[in-house]
């Protein structure tokens, strides 16, 4: 296995960056082969940096694959929205956090559920794949409550599920949310609610055991934090209309990553939520 | 690479290893969850079949019925045409999609109807096309002097399927129906698409969550062979019971 | 008892019966030949309403063919055939195969369907054999089970379509033997067939098809054999092939 | 009742979303099919060689891949495959290599089917002209497999063709990914999938009409 | 030229042949005959080791066909063999069929074979049909095609299995007098038929095999059909059979 992967880099003449296809303002696609998004545009910068010259290649990921692909070497570097967790550390690297996630729910405007407490005997739905499944369970066990849950094979999926009434709250990490909600039909018909389930570091991915690899992209994310790349990158994907329907997320960034940006970590999300 | 089996010991919520592997009375162990989907995958699958061997029964059966006068396809023979060609020329899987996300709210009709039904219909729908075709088949294969002795004796065209044509068809299509059985067992993965909690499903959560792909994708893989497995040999009881005395089927070849 | 009157039939465009009359009556053995592809098959099977056709007429003991209102199963039930390929069904058993159709079809008792069926299973000469399968017996002996069972629903006439002809030739012989006595106690017969040895033995009336549906002779068997230079250059044709080697 | 509206499928949107996905599904399609029926055909021979060890390979091959869903089939390649081998495929390529795989153990028992259906007679007919196994098998037993078995080659050709969208457990871009993304993209989702039922069908629908056509010309042939 | 000595075979358990001699000399007409599945196929097949046996030895052309060294394929060139069902090469049009081993086996020209090809034909009287393919021929036509295919391989000896019995009746004539025609210009054949009018006229000698393979009699024409009474009473009763009707 290379582990060596600016050499690979350099020998092969490309990098595979992996993207995500609906995780709007982080990563998505517009169609047509292009990706785009806030994490996409930081990777790209970066790539620019630190491997000025190779042709970067696009591999769509989902929240079940991601991991083994950057642990088989697939993708080079994963630039989606994936949390930042102990387990996963075994398997792989993280980057500084580069964004700070609130998993909490999203409900019709109509609906009268304010907390988690009012999920009781209703239909939750989330996301094959990704950590709100084991933090439902969690909570579910914790709080004493029932709920049923259901299983979108995408964000998109699980987002279709709570527009059509067939599940009555969507769990996930509240940029994803916003992200679905601006870009849908009527954005005013939904709302996020209630108290923030977990607290979790987002970060670009990169292969574990490879030292120089994770150096270089944290160094120019350190520079970036300094010089206010990233406070305009921020800006423009969150707080500004972006395609393709030009509409905004219009998310202010929160206290935890507002400390980050002064505190540059790659803390784990157990971190934050001792 | 070294295998770790432990992890389907550990319950999944804090990913202890459980003394008691199955979790009984605690919190579920990954062990408990993969049977859980083993599960839904077999009723997913058993559900589907019933309704795709009656379905399918009556529509192939309905296309060997005779020509009228004129050489022409009945009605009825034309309308099992359409339900054939419709269900068996979209992927499966975008079948079961329009099933849970389009029909319920296209047709309000469907608005309540339980998830694992949708799921049944498109599942079985689907499948009920190829069935009928190998009922056709299997029909078609019997000699047209069956039709014309059982006709003969006075039975009506009910009562010539019902004690000629059907018996022997049957067991003729013993064989593909086996294969179609299992097939609809392993189709029965893409339910996972819609939010059916089922083994594939089962392997994308646990190997995400527990980080131990390679033994969850065999265990799942192992299940779906063994499943098989299961299939195959039921059926070749059932052959077996039925076979006829005597009877060989021709193989077309010569002397 | 049969009047085919005038019918003609098509498959598609081709015709494959071209005006064929034809009357039998009580009693009858009617042998019906010709060439391969001729329409013999064809013509014995609008008899018993198996094949439909589009223009002409049958009656069968008075009843008419045509007619849409006619109850067609129970008129063919009263017909009994025999098929080139006997035709048994495979998964029933011999006795089941005898007493199905009396059961399902004229409604009588099981006893009294198995009394008959073994009657006529005896009459041909396989009681032996009675709870074996179709598939366990020889051609011959399934083709004379074939015979046992048309003749357990009683019929006032049967139909044979080349009842020989899928038979390895030792075998032909006891079923002819078998028509012969059907023939002999005064069975109305309309066969289909080759063997002339059996046409010269029983028939009453020899008719022969030519390919294209039409029928060229219709005369007595003595006539048919004896009188070889009064014959449709057609037929002599056939016959000389045939009886070549 | 919900009002459906498909004005959002224009000409751009499926040049731009679409197209291709559809390239990258008949590509898949006949790449499959051709190295299928290779291997396939390769496989059925060894399991009627009559060697015990090479029967008893093909057929342990053979029934492992028909008793497990494609599906899974796919995240092997796609997953765990490289892992061990430490040689990544992307989506694309393993999509190529898992189809052929899979598709070689029903191919082959098509070809299987259709060297059995040659009457016994033929295969006596060619040796008894002197011809050797290789010989028969090549101008007697394989052209006859072959036609015989068109139209069942052709039928399971629709059928992988169908079976090219499950790639989207791996994210490769097909042609219902396409319309999956333009749905969520555009906000009608729906819609989408609608539209791409539609458009599978009158590809399968007017192939499988071919079939029927190619089956009655042969059938007048034979 | 075949030589065929205390040969015995077993399908598993079941013997199909029971220490069978014949010897066939250059020019002879050897007929067999005998019941349905008594290994009359059987036989004719091994001398084209066709099927394998598991006792005796036999000599085609002085070479052992048990010998594990013998060039199998170059033998069978040397045979040539017609069958029951013709076994025409349906997806070869006729002059392919006639050509294809000639130049694959023989490695001749395809102008050569050509030639060869179309000589057989015209002497079966069908070079109209040249290219035509076997589906679109009648099954006598096809039977005399694929004795054309047999001759255009020069055999040194002929095997018939049944060529005649899969024909409709009237077709039987044209490809018997081929066959007769053959045997008079002094082709070395061995056919299996029931068509005794063949045997008749043309055999030189004639074996009855019964069931199990055991060959019962083996002598002239005239001893088998002159002197009945000479004869073993299966080969009488069989006869009586055949012969009946
Ligand atoms: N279902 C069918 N569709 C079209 N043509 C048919 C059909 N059945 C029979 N034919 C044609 O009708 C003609 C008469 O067929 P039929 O079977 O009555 O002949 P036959 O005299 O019984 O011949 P054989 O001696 O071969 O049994 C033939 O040319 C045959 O090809
Ligand atoms: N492949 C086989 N496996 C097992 N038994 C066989 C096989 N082929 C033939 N037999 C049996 O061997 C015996 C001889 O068969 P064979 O075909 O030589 O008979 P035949 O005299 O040619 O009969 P027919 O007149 O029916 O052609 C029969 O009992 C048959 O059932
Ligand atoms: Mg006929
Ligand atoms: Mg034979």
């Amino acid at each position: 296995q290379a582990n060596d992967t600016l050499a690979k880099i350099k020998s092969s003449g490309k990098v595979v960056m992996g993207v995500r296809e609906s995780s709007p303002p982080l990563s998505y696609t517009l169609g047509d082969g292009k990706y785009t998004g806030y994490h996409v545009e930081l990777c790209q910068n970066i790539l620019k940096s630190i491997a000025p010259g190779a042709a970067v290649e696009y591999t769509p990921v989902t929240s079940a694959n991601r991991i083994p692909l950057v642990q088989n070497g697939t993708v080079d570097i994963e630039c989606g929205s994936t949390t930042n967790n102990a387990t996963r550390q075994k398997d792989v690297s993280f980057a500084l956090t580069t964004y700070v996630t609130e998993v909490r729910t999203a409900v019709k405007s109509t609906s009268k559920i304010k907390s988690i407490a009012d999920l009781e005997g209703k239909t939750v739905a989330t996301t094959t794949g990704t950590t709100s499944v084991a933090l439902l369970r969690k909570h579910k066990r914790g709080a004493d409550i029932k709920f049923t849950e259901v299983y979108g094979k995408d964000h998109a999926d699980s987002f279709l599920l709570l527009e059509s009434g067939r599940a009555d709250a969507f769990v996930m990490d509240d940029n994803l949310l916003a992200g679905l909600i601006a870009g849908s039909k009527n954005p005013k018909d939904f709302v996020i609610v209630g108290e923030t389930l977990n607290v979790e570091p987002i970060a670009i991915m990169v292969r574990k055991d490879d030292p120089a690899f994770k150096k270089a992209v944290d160094d120019y994310i350190r520079a970036a934090i300094k010089s206010g790349e990233l406070n305009k990158l921020y800006t423009k994907w969150f707080l500004s209309p972006i395609p393709p329907k030009n509409t905004s997320v219009n998310l202010a960034m929160g206290s935890v990553l507002a400390g980050l940006m002064k505190n540059p970590s790659d803390a784990p999300a157990e971190e934050f939520n001792k | 690479m070294a295998l770790d089996w432990s992890i389907f010991c550990a319950d999944t919520i804090e990913r202890q290893v459980q003394a008691n592997c199955l979790g009984f009375g605690r919190d579920q162990t990954y062990l408990g969850w993969l049977i859980e989907a083993w599960g839904q995958t077999v009723l997913v699958a058993v559900l589907s079949l019933c309704v795709a061997l009656v379905i399918g029964t009556v529509i192939g059966v309905l296309r060997t019925l005779p020509n009228n006068v004129h050489g022409h396809p009945s009605r009825l023979a034309r309308l099992a045409n359409v339900w054939v060609e419709f269900f068996r020329n979209i992927p499966l899987l975008v079948q079961v999609i329009l099933w849970y996300h389009v029909v319920p709210v296209v047709f309000p009709v469907f608005a309540d109807t339980p998830k694992l039904l949708l799921v049944v219909m498109g599942l079985g729908f689907f499948t009920s096309s190829r069935i009928a075709e190998q009922v056709r088949t299997g029909i078609q294969a019997l000699p047209r002097g069956q039709r014309y002795a059982g006709m003969a004796l006075g039975f009506s065209t009910w009562q010539t399927y019902r004690y000629v044509l059907l018996p022997m068809a049957f067991r003729i299509i013993v064989p593909p129906l086996t294969s179609e059985s299992m097939n609809i067992f392993k189709n029965s993965s893409v339910a996972f698409a819609v939010s059916i909690t089922e083994l594939t499903f089962f392997a994308q959560q646990a190997g995400e969550e527990t980080s131990r792909g390679i033994e969850v994708y065999l265990a799942v893989t192992l299940l779906y062979v063994i499943s098989a497995f299961a299939i195959n040999r039921i059926m070749a009881a059932i052959e077996k019971r039925v076979r006829v005395p005597g009877f060989v089927a021709s193989t077309g070849g010569g002397h | 008892m049969i009047e085919i009157k005038e019918v003609s039939k098509w498959y598609g465009p081709v015709q494959v019966l071209n005006h064929c009359s034809v009357s039998i009556n009580k009693g009858d053995v009617v042998v019906v030949c010709g060439p391969s592809g001729s329409g013999k098959s064809t013509l014995i099977k609008t008899v018993n309403a198996l094949e439909p056709f589009q223009q002409g007429e049958i009656f069968v003991d008075g009843v008419p063919l045509h007619d849409p209102k006619t109850n067609l199963p129970k008129l063919r039930s009263r017909v009994g055939m025999v098929f080139q390929h006997f035709e048994l069904f495979p998964h029933l058993s011999v006795t089941e195969n005898l007493t199905i159709a009396q059961v399902k079809v004229l409604g009588r008792s099981l006893d009294e369907a198995k009394a008959r069926g073994l009657k006529m299973l005896d009459r041909v000469g396989l009681m032996a054999h009675k709870d074996k399968f179709p598939g366990q017996l020889s051609g011959g002996q399934q083709q004379r089970v074939a015979i046992a069972r048309a003749l357990s629903m009683d019929p006032i006439v049967m139909l044979f379509d080349e009842p020989t002809s899928a038979l390895d030739p030792e075998m032909v012989g006891e079923v002819l033997d078998v028509m012969v006595n059907l023939a002999k106690e005064g069975m109305t017969m309309m066969v289909v067939t080759h063997e002339m040895g059996f046409a010269r033995k029983v028939a009453s009336r020899v008719i022969f098809i030519d390919v294209g549906g039409r029928i060229l002779e219709d005369c007595s068997k003595d006539d048919f054999f004896g009188n070889l230079e009064a014959r449709q250059p057609r037929t002599k044709d056939f016959l000389n092939k045939i009886l070549a080697h | 009742m919900m009002v459906l509206d498909f004005s959002f499928f224009t000409w751009d949107v499926f040049r731009s979303y679409v197209l291709g996905g559809l390239w990258f599904s008949l590509a898949l399609t006949v790449i499959a099919t051709l190295g299928g029926i290779f291997f396939g055909t390769l496989l059925a021979l060894m399991r009627l060689s009559g060697i015990k060890s090479l029967e008893m390979v093909a057929a342990v091959y053979v029934n492992g891949m028909r008793s497990i869903p494609l599906l899974m089939v796919l995240l092997w390649f796609f997953l765990l495959v490289p892992l061990v081998t430490g040689h990544p495929i992307g989506a694309e390529g393993s999509a190529v290599i898992t189809f052929i795989a899979f598709e070689a153990a029903y191919f082959s028992e098509i070809m299987r089917a259709g060297i059995q259906s040659i009457p016994r007679g033929q295969v006596f007919a060619g040796y008894a002209m002197g011809m050797s196994y290789a010989q028969n098998m090549k101008f007697v037993i394989l052209p006859q497999a072959f036609r015989n078995m068109l139209p069942v080659l052709m039928t399971q050709t629709i059928i992988l063709f169908q079976d090219t969208s499950l790639v989207y457990i791996i994210t490769a871009h097909d042609l219902l990914h396409g319309f999956t993304v333009a749905g969520n993209n555009l906000s009608h989702p729906r819609e989408a999938y609608i539209l791409a039922a539609l458009l599978y069908f009158v590809i399968c629908y007017s192939l499988s009409n071919a079939v029927k056509r190619l089956q009655q010309k042969i059938a007048i042939i034979r």
